[in-house]
């Protein structure tokens, strides 16, 4: 059984540490939040200028001039606060934050990334992804192990090396997908390793999915 | 030294012209100076470069422009809301230069404080770097980016006074305050238009050096581009998009 | 994940180590981090490099730390009030590197934004240029200048929360905000400690992200290195040192 | 008859325009803010982080955190705004400020300025010398015409090049001493002009008095 989407937030929140500031991208990445452990503070960013990001806003209490990086109404904590985009992106490149957690069409066994941009179709822009990737102290990424074709085709997403458009080379730390963890040595030598599985999943399963090298070290 | 205007069309007279820079302030179209786009668009100034970190929504904001093909190109980060600006960038109609969102407002930024060229991280062995110099720092690779520097910049404030000192509220910040900085003239709508000394000056964001024109824009009302709320039965922890506990 | 510590010793339990680098926050003696001074005079670590735009005055602020002879070098932009610094200095004691004051402020902004360099107009054709790179852009010379970042920020606000939000006071802002990037850790020494809730968002100057510890320090009375006063008969136009009218 | 300092400042504060933001340098260039002309705006920005610098505050008001780059108390106007220090120089640097006036020990026929070490004596440090002048509008010089020395010899401080270490390079546009004022074309070939003369001096003094060549265009 391959984890859900929920489950693979719930295992992506186990890398939150207390007292981490942490970037959330779009889609199972946002869902993380629900995940933060109790008596944990993490501190969320939202790079269109702010720390400290709350939950959505009540019926009919939206604020046009508070929203996050994907535009979407949010709300403030006591700790919020606000700043520039070169504020929040000086706090970015600077390696301020601990963890950013994002998607991704592609990922490398030498931690090359790819999730912006696929050639020939309309191409809406890195926004701040490309920053992120660079600058963040440990890069998560939460994504389906293979992509799924309109014909029910499969083809893997942990690849040997990215044949999309990169948005950072050697920059993912750990990916997280519906039938495992990986673990990737981006600045060094050791490359990729799978370090746990899905329940139900095996080995096996999983290397006829993976296209990258990959070590097994299971704990 | 009469800073304040009293129409978006007088704030911008003399300043417009066929094929100059603009730089607009806003993220999606959160803290976008509308009726200072309203009335470039119904100026007709047309072969704009315009610089903002999204293009709007079609018939909102820049989009307006798009609309009116007064926009030759773009640079921007993220573009992804506007079937118009698809319509004419597919059809080669629009240029557009993509940028990381922090390199595009860093380079605003230096563009504002005098610095021409920096180094960073983001874009290295990517498009992005394609055609630079990539230069190594401490065994590390960074690209080499240019600054950013426009004709005009139009910003939107909360608040401003008649010095041009300038306060922003929440997220509606974002690029506001460093296109402020980088342009031969800037130009900001505020909903609140007040005297000096009725702003702490510990508070403020924009020093008025920077503003050349100051206009009031009475409070109407602002568009959600992704409006999420949570019901108020939930409980706290089952809302998405962000927590703290 | 508690940030507070109870006095500067506890503050600095842990971080400090012979040959470290330091930067200091404060514009002559306004704003600048004075207790935590005091702290890393008594903990006798030595061979300190020392990032501060001045080097106090005999017997105050970092002037201290010269006393004890625990600074081998200095980075620094102006260092006039302070005889016991000519002294080790005259003797080859002490190193300076002296660095115009935009430039000193930006390479601190630049290293805590994870910019290793950029280009600048400031000191070309001078001392400060010698080899370091020019180069033209756009028809105009620049030198390219490294950011900086230290093992250990110290700063002075007037007001923190416990998460480490920062607000700084009229001109004791100074080099505090930047450095307080720019360092593996910052230690902050406020006036006034408050509740996470209590500072207005809009108001905040440095985000609780830089803040790695937190101190509380009772008010006490602020030296003045040039008191200067006019007399309250004198018609305000007769003032020296600034006039608007 | 040469001009005092305070004919000096009155000649510099001429250069002021309705609207401007002003640094003024230590000395004599502090003495123009009591010039400025009635109903003219002119803002003054201290370096440290203040724009709109009032007077000196009365005995007793004096505020430790509100000093001007002279490190003096002074006072907040109704138009005061408060930032960092990275922030004023983007400001300078970025060629917002309009005018800077300030003092020299050597100016040179193409608009070098030397003021801020003198090889073999204690060096204080350039501050923000460097900045102001390469990065302000239009840079005006006041100093006296020639250095006195303690034996009562005098030397020219108008000089073909200055052989003090500089504090820029082609940046004075004005020269305003003693004597009278010089304009130069510092990013031109035009050199340096002597474009009006103090009551009661003779262009045969200044010539006797100025090694730097200049043309002559009183007006």
């Amino acid at each position: 059984m391959a984890w859900t989407r929920e489950q693979m937030a719930e295992r992506a929140a186990r890398e939150l540490e207390d007292g981490f500031y942490v970037n959330l991208g779009i889609g199972i990445p946002t869902l993380v939040s629900n995940y933060i452990p109790e008596g944990m503070s993490v501190q969320l960013q939202s790079e269109n200028g702010m720390l400290g990001m709350g939950p959505f806003p009540y019926e009919g209490e939206e604020d046009p001039d508070l929203i996050n990086a994907g535009k979407q109404t949010i709300t403030a904590l006591p700790t919020t606060s606000y700043f520039s985009s070169a504020d929040s992106f000086g706090m970015i490149r600077g390696g301020h934050i601990d963890l950013s957690i994002l998607g991704a069409m592609q990922v490398a066994q030498n931690g090359d990334l790819a999730n912006w941009m696929i050639p020939g179709k309309m191409v809406k822009g890195m926004g701040g992804a490309m920053d992120l990737v660079a600058g963040v102290k440990k890069v998560v990424v939460v994504m389906e192990h293979v992509a799924k074709g309109k014909d029910g085709s499969e083809s893997p997403k942990l690849l040997k090396a990215c044949d999309l458009p990169l948005t950072g080379t050697q920059v993912v730390d750990m990916v997280i997908t519906d039938l495992g963890v990986f673990t990737i040595d981006k600045k060094g030598e050791g490359g990729m390793t799978l370090v746990e599985l899905a329940e139900g999943v095996t080995e096996d399963e999983i290397r006829a999915k993976t296209e990258g090298a990959f070590k097994v070290a299971l704990r | 030294m009469k800073k304040v205007y009293p129409d978006p069309k007088a704030a911008l007279a003399g300043l417009l012209r066929d094929g100059m820079t603009i730089m607009a302030g806003g993220f999606g179209l959160c803290g976008i100076p509308d009726e200072l786009i309203d009335a470039i668009q119904a100026s007709g100034v047309k072969d704009l470069t315009v610089v903002s970190n999204n293009a709007g929504i079609d018939g909102v904001g820049l989009g307006k422009l798009l609309d009116t093909r007064q926009v030759k190109k773009m640079i921007s980060s993220y573009v992804g809301e506007n079937k118009e600006f698809a319509r004419q960038y597919l059809g080669g109609e629009l240029e557009i230069e993509f940028n990381p969102q922090g390199t595009l407002a860093e380079r605003i930024r230096a563009g504002g404080a005098g610095i021409p060229a920096f180094f960073t991280k983001t874009g290295v062995g990517t498009k992005v770097a394609e055609g630079k110099e990539v230069r190594e720092f401490d065994g590390e690779s960074y690209v080499m980016e240019r600054g950013l520097f426009a004709d005009l910049a139009i910003v939107h404030a909360w608040k401003g006074d008649t010095e041009g000192n300038l306060v922003y509220r929440k997220t509606a910040r974002n690029f506001n305050p460093m296109m402020a900085t980088a342009a031969e003239v800037t130009v900001a709508q505020v909903e609140h238009l007040v005297e000096p000394g009725k702003i702490d000056p510990d508070h403020i964001h924009t020093p008025g050096i920077f503003i050349g024109r100051i206009l009031h824009v009475p409070v109407r009302e602002k568009r959600i581009e992704q409006r999420t709320v949570r019901k108020r039965k939930e409980p706290e922890a089952a809302a998405a998009g962000g927590g703290q506990i």
